[in-house]
């Protein structure tokens, strides 16, 4: 039985993020930039992880696979962060409190190992899929 | 450009001192001509109308920064405010309306100069996108300088020459037209939170008093010869008991006379005297003092004023007056915006409603009014509305129904729920003066025209001038019996001619011919030192480059510029 | 009092706007001129008959008229809106801006509504059988004065933001409310029978707010002063009784600092 | 021989570096160097020039792209506004105001709602400042005279690297000699940010409960008690923080998306203006938006003094603008599925809105403008490259404190590649001509009758 664990999201910028921007969506400094998320030691001790170890993140309205880093902003235990774009963009919920704004921050996830064998996807796929327009590595 | 006659009107032109006569006005390429300099023109019958110079408003914020706030933090300016499209744009918002709604507003009020009040030089590039985005109506801007800090340090040392050429070049870099002076000294003290409550209270830090910088500004105005004269908007506004630092202001232009090429007479022009002319110490016991400041104004020719008149709207407050804002926002408990601007200016933006069922309100109304119709040169006092300040500047067709009629006036003031408190505060149920329509064409073109030093070209009808000429459905000869008539004619004006073009017609635009932006440049020797200080300052203590804080000439839209020669 | 019935037999592929849904408009018109009235889709302008089938006729007045609709009206915004009298009935779901603006008269949605009903309301009923959205009897964007009077009574939940800037009238909540009720308010009263999920009354400076279930986040510039009794909404019941937001400015009456009230069930 | 060319504007972020050295090759076509900026800014100008396309692409029945003309692009763009019934023009995060400026004019001739990033960025903060104004500076302001910083929901380390040198933290100003020494630094955030590592005092706040912790200091402002622990906070923690915010001679708050994209959105931004003017009933505070960027602050300025609105304008009535988030909002429009057709421009809303949104607005034509490709060109029907604002394009642009700065390009853009004012302005015109080949078509019909009320 792989552990599973609730968390609370937040998705902001960062600098890796900036620079993965301007370099382009589908660039490998977009990627490592973005695919990740960060948590409290506590919590990935809870989960058993080892270092850059794969975990899939489940909202209320979505899920993705991102590679759990240690981060040098450091979180309290319960909180999760990945940086904002594609691979947050999976599982933000889109409510907005009728202000316009979806909700970016604080929102629940369950965060869980993935099996071995499961990647995480590119940019192009996680977006040409959702929309059914991917076709596969060209 | 075609010809055009306009026939049969009543022509006032004071700048000419034409006081009605039934004269035929000749157009061509896009200036005033002699009639007989036409040969196959278009007519336009006014025959039964009065016809006069385009519009001229001395004092109005219409562009930039801080109008803008107001435009964005009232969307309830908007909702169920704003008029149906019927130009070329959306006209949107009531107190603060839309750069389009202003120029085709002013359009069908038959005016074509609009000055724009208060311009934060750092944000000259907006105020020029702005300008660009108002339709019809030609606009200038002017720099405030009284709190910026290489006018305080030079004027501190006593240095009019460093200062002039500071000024030269900040008009130039700015594309701005004239030295407005906003609560001097009281708004860089609104940098630590504080105020300069009398012309005699020392600014912090800078060590220089408010009437050390009102008259280091005007001589520096009077040794550029700039077209305009110093434009004063004084300490202490807004508050119970100020008249007298207004009195206190208007006495340093004692001993100055204006020089310079533009036919102005003013060195001092105080704008919105109704904020200022606030007698007792309290809002209690606050009442009318436009005796005292009108008996001054009177007797002293190198002093204009425009009135700032209360509507009796709900609208929004907007000044480079940063402590007054606050301390209106204190009164009133509404949301209140601010932005101070380093090394320059500030600025507050509140909404505020004058109310006549409110005392203050109403002798506030009294007081604008009582200070144009106790005027004995009204070349030298202009219709305002401090726009938006006291009102919308949409009223000034109200304002001047107000001024032209009593049983206008004692309609209003029936409506007042404090009316006897009103009369007593006041002087304004024994006045019973009724100006003329030739008075409403000195206070509205040809005397702003002339202490904007520009009446060359605006607020008259002078062959060779712009042919900018507003007709109103008024006969001068029988007068309506309904006042609102009076007020109506003047909102919607017959016609309006911008530069030989038929822009208005009954009141709707129909056409859009370009506008302009004035400014001033002034020549003035090379000046090492202030060159020196110029860089100093943008290398430390600016957030901008100086290269990018003068205005590119890409942005700066459809120039007219107005030049000095100071170098003699 | 004549009674207009008007079934959405064609709906729209976008959202309709029926700010002229209104007892006041429909009043002294026949079916065929009331079908005539402006309903927007987007950008495009038709006549209410383009989507609406219309049976009846309105009263002389607005008070004389009464409106049922029929039909899923999930996406028609603003019934209702800037009314003064009559009554309308929606006999399922309604979408946004319902009893905007009202005036008088009386609206009951059978179903849910979504946001911003009721907002500006100066007099009337808005009656919801269902749940209503965020910004229930709030205030437009920027106004300060909100709510002014009249009556809301919500069987359901409310999203957040109900109430902001009320200045008066009551607002009863049937189920739970979500974060920010009464913010900014001063005046007026809002009940919420369930649970408060928190910040009850931030900025407030005047007005009472009853709470019969739990405040998960209460915020900390409110301070227990007492156990009151009061009677709400017909009966009568023992509160704790908060005062506040110390936060904010609150104004001197005779002497005495008047404070915003929480009242929570006891 | 290279050129060197200063005073360049950096089209990255709010902060709007315009110190910039750019040296081009001789020619004019090449960047080579970039001084001054922060990594994120030279990457920008260093990027320039790859991954461009120099026509349009439209996209084909077996989802590939082909290239087509302009003229094919703005006809084709022309009638998908045209044709639409409620079209959604949203972006201008990354153009200048000339952009914006013409994009309003065929939004209002197309009946289109126009919307900007801001919201999804700070709108709340526009929601808040409707509410509650807006006590601000520029923010040569703060570096003068700023003697204590609030950094509360922003990490400035990331999201604008030079701001704490160029104007808050570290830089000496007039009445500021000592620069970093004579300046407290109070960070609030849910995470030991790499801004809160140069802070005197980090509060390490509850996620989500920022306007619990803002009561709590408003109350503390008064001279009231709180409870113990406030959204994680202790108590004396946060009459220390008040403490020193009370004895400041000029303070300043930047806040950023820690407030505007937690619960309750504007009103943690609302009750920061309330607490800037409580404080300053007792001393000089300023508050401001940290603006992402380094043109977001633009369509704002643009759009308000055109129509009284800085975002989510309703143009679709054509004689009136409507404005109210949470309804005329980009991405409520598109979970409600309210519009029918999108133009993406100056941003990538595919990837940076929530996913459900994407896939509802691509059930409708999405026409993207940018010069590069991304997530959003690579869904859509139609992508139309443009010249790069700040780069190849000249400007006006504001920054975060609504300061206007003129940006210069440095080099030209690809042949053939038009701005986005140069792009707008030519849809505007055959939006124009379809209309009157419409009219011309069908006699004008007598509009229906019926009151007009409001909006």
């Amino acid at each position: 039985m792989a552990k599973k664990i609730t968390l609370n999201m937040i998705t902001q910028r960062s600098v890796d993020e900036g620079v993965g921007i301007v370099s382009g969506k589908m660039s490998p400094e977009y990627f490592e930039a973005c695919s990740i998320i960060e948590m409290h030691d506590d919590d990935v001790k809870a989960l058993g992880l080892v270092p850059n170890q794969l975990v899939r993140v489940t909202s209320e309205c979505g899920s993705v696979v991102v590679k759990s880093v240690r981060g040098r902003q450091a979180l309290y235990p319960g909180l999760a962060f990945i940086p904002q774009g594609v691979y947050a963009n999976q599982i933000v919920p889109p409510r907005t409190q009728a202000t316009g704004e979806p909700q970016y921050s604080g929102f629940p996830v369950t965060v869980e190992p993935v099996p071995v064998g499961e990647r995480r996807k590119s940019t192009l796929e996680l977006v040409q899929g959702a929309v059914g327009m991917w076709k596969g590595d060209q | 450009m075609g010809e055009l006659i306009i026939k049969n009107g009543f022509v006032f032109d004071p700048l000419q001192e034409i006081k009605g006569d039934r004269m035929d006005i000749g157009i061509k390429d896009g200036r005033i001509v002699e009639t007989s300099a036409l040969s196959s023109p278009k007519t336009i019958d006014a025959a039964g109308m009065a016809v006069m110079a385009g519009g001229v408003d001395v004092h109005s914020h219409v562009v930039g920064p801080k109008v803008n706030v107001g435009r964005l933090f009232r969307p309830e300016d908007k909702l169920f405010k704003s008029p149906l499209k019927r130009c070329d744009r959306m006209e949107m918002g009531f107190s603060v309306p839309s750069t389009f709604k202003t120029g085709y507003d002013y359009a069908r009020m038959g005016y074509v100069f609009v000055n724009e009040a208060a311009m934060p030089p750092l944000h000259s590039p907006h105020v020029h996108e702005e300008i660009r985005d108002t339709p019809i109506i030609d606009n200038a801007a002017m720099p405030v300088f009284g709190n910026n800090w290489f006018t305080l340090e030079y004027l501190k040392n006593n240095e009019i020459e460093n200062n002039a050429a500071y000024t030269a070049w900040l008009l130039r870099a700015t594309r701005g037209f004239a030295i407005k002076v906003v609560n001097p000294g009281g708004t860089e003290a609104w940098g630590w939170g504080l105020n300069c409550e009398s012309i005699h209270d020392p600014v912090p830090y800078f060590d220089i008093t408010p009437a050390k910088i009102i008259t280091g500004l005007i001589e520096t105005n009077e040794f550029l010869g700039l077209p305009h004269s110093m434009h004063l908007h004084c300490n202490n506004l807004g508050n119970p008991g100020n008249y007298v630092d207004a009195l206190d202001s208007f006495k340093l232009a004692e001993g100055y006379t204006a020089k310079n090429t533009f036919g102005r007479d003013q060195v001092l022009h105080m704008t919105h005297v109704q904020f200022s002319s606030y007698g007792g110490d309290s809002w209690r016991n606050i009442d009318s003092q436009t005796k005292e400041i009108m008996d001054y104004v009177n007797a002293h020719d190198n002093i204009t004023i425009d009135i700032g008149q209360v509507t009796l709207d709900e609208t929004t407050t907007m000044t480079a007056d940063g402590p007054f804002e606050h301390h209106l926002r204190s009164l009133n408990n509404l949301k209140w915006a601010n932005t101070d601007v380093e090394l320059e200016t500030a600025a507050g933006i509140v909404p505020y409603i004058y109310s006549p069922n409110v005392k203050v309100s109403t002798i506030q109304w009294a007081i604008g009014l009582e200070l144009a119709l106790y005027s004995n040169d009204l070349m030298r006092t202009f219709i305002t509305t401090d726009h938006p300040n006291a009102g919308p500047f949409i009223r000034y067709p109200r304002v001047i129904k107000w001024l032209m009629s009593r049983a206008a006036r004692d309609e209003t003031m029936k409506t007042f729920k404090w009316l006897d408190r009103t009369i007593e505060s006041t002087t304004i149920d024994s006045i019973d003066r009724e100006l003329t329509l030739y008075e409403i064409a000195q206070m509205t073109r040809a005397g702003p025209a002339k202490a904007l030093g520009i009446s060359n070209i605006y607020g008259g009808l002078a062959p060779g001038m712009d042919a900018n000429v507003a007709i109103y459905a008024l006969n001068p000869e029988d007068m309506p019996s309904d006042p609102d008539m009076i007020e109506n004619a003047f909102s919607r004006c017959a016609y309006l001619v911008k530069d030989g073009i038929v822009t208005v017609r009954d009141g709707e635009v129909v056409a859009e011919p370009a506008k302009r932006t004035v400014w001033v440049d002034v020549k003035v020797p090379e000046n090492a030192q202030v060159q020196r200080d110029i860089y100093e300052h943008f290398l430390r203590h600016y957030s901008v480059g100086v290269e990018n804080y003068q205005l590119f000439e890409a942005n700066l839209h459809n120039p007219r510029v107005i030049e000095v020669d100071s170098t003699q | 009092m004549k009674t207009v019935t008007i079934t959405l037999a064609n709906p729209p592929e976008l959202y309709l706007e029926g700010q002229n849904i209104t007892p006041d408009n429909f009043a002294g018109k026949k079916a065929a001129e009331i079908a005539t009235l402006d309903v927007w889709e987007g950008k495009l302008k038709s006549p209410l008959g383009k989507y609406f089938t219309v049976e009846g006729e309105g009263g002389a007045t607005a008070a004389d008229t009464k409106i049922v609709l029929r039909g899923d009206c999930t996406r028609v915004k603003r019934i209702g809106q800037q009314m003064t009298a009559g009554e309308i009935v929606v006999e399922g779901n309604a979408d946004m801006y319902i009893g905007g603006w009202m005036k008088g008269g009386k609206i009951h949605v059978k179903g849910n509504v979504d946001s911003f009903c009721g907002i500006g309301m100066e007099g009337g009923e808005l009656i919801i059988d269902g749940n209503a959205g965020h910004h229930l009897g709030s205030s437009p964007r920027g106004e300060w004065r909100g709510m002014q009077g009249g009556l809301i009574r919500v069987a359901g939940d409310a999203g957040n933001d109900t109430a902001t800037f009320i200045n008066g009238g009551t607002i009863i909540i049937g189920g739970n409310a979500d974060i920010h009720v009464s913010t900014h308010g001063e005046g007026g009263t809002v009940i919420i029978k369930g649970d408060a999920k928190g910040r009850v009354g931030g900025q407030m400076v005047k007005g009472d707010i009853f709470v019969y279930g739990t405040i998960e986040y209460p915020l900390p510039g409110f301070q227990l002063v007492g156990e009151v009794e009061q009677e709400v909404d017909g009966a009568t019941a023992r509160f704790a009784h908060y005062i506040g937001d110390l936060g904010e400015r609150h104004p001197v009456s005779r002497g005495k600092t008047v404070y915003a009230n929480i009242y929570t069930r006891l | 021989m290279a050129k060197k060319i200063e005073n360049v504007g950096c089209p990255f972020c709010g902060v709007c570096c315009d110190d910039l050295v750019v040296t081009v090759s001789d020619d004019g076509k090449k960047i080579l160097e970039v001084e001054n900026s922060c990594i994120i800014g030279s990457t920008v100008f260093h990027r320039a020039m790859s991954e461009r396309h120099t026509l349009p692409r439209l996209r084909q029945p077996d989802g590939t792209f082909k290239e087509i003309s302009y003229d094919e692009a703005i006809d084709y763009t022309a009638k998908v506004l045209h044709n639409a019934k409620k079209p959604l023009i949203y972006g201008f995060g990354s153009t200048n105001c000339e952009g914006m400026a013409a994009a309003a004019k065929v939004a209002e001739q197309a009946g289109a709602v126009l919307d900007n990033c801001a919201s999804i960025c700070h709108g709340s903060s526009f929601l808040a400042i409707f509410d509650n104004g807006y006590p601000s500076c520029t923010l040569g302001e703060v570096k003068n005279r700023a003697d204590v910083i609030v950094y509360w929901g922003a990490n400035p380390a990331h999201a604008h690297p030079r701001h704490m040198s160029r104007y808050s933290i570290f830089p000496r100003g007039f009445f500021t000699g000592k620069g970093h020494k004579g300046r407290k630094i109070i960070v609030i955030d849910p995470r030991h940010t790499d801004t809160a590592q140069v802070a005197d005092i980090h509060l390490q706040v509850q996620q989500g409960h920022d306007y619990d912790l803002f009561d709590a200091f408003r109350t503390v402002v008064r001279g009231h008690d709180i409870p113990d622990v406030v959204a994680g906070v202790k108590k004396e923690q946060i009459i220390e923080a008040v403490d020193i915010m009370k004895k400041a001679r000029f303070g300043t708050i930047f806040y950023g998306m820690g407030l505007c994209h937690s619960d309750g959105r504007n009103h943690n931004v609302d009750i920061a203006i309330s607490l800037t003017r409580d404080l300053n009933d007792f001393t000089k505070w300023t508050i401001m938006a940290m603006r992402g960027h380094y043109n977001i602050t633009g369509p704002g300025a643009v759009w308000s003094w055109q129509y009284g609105f800085p975002y989510c304008l309703d143009l679709t009535k054509r004689d009136i603008a409507h404005m109210n988030p949470g309804e005329t909002s980009s991405v409520d429009l598109a979970m409600r599925e309210e519009v029918d057709a999108f133009i993406n421009i100056g941003t990538d809303a595919a990837a940076h809105f929530p996913i459900e949104p994407v896939k509802r607005l691509r059930k409708h034509p999405w026409i993207t403008i940018d010069p590069h490709p991304n997530m959003a060109t690579e869904i859509s029907d139609l992508h139309i490259p443009v010249g790069i604002v700040g780069v190849e394009v000249p400007g006006i642009v504001y920054r975060m404190d609504n300061v206007p700065i003129q940006y210069r390009n440095v080099i030209e853009p690809p042949e053939g590649v038009p701005s986005d004012e140069e792009l707008f302005e030519r849809i505007y015109e055959r939006l124009c001509e379809l209309e009157a080949e419409d009219a011309a078509r069908e006699p004008a019909k007598a509009a229906p009758e019926g009151a007009r009320a409001g909006e």
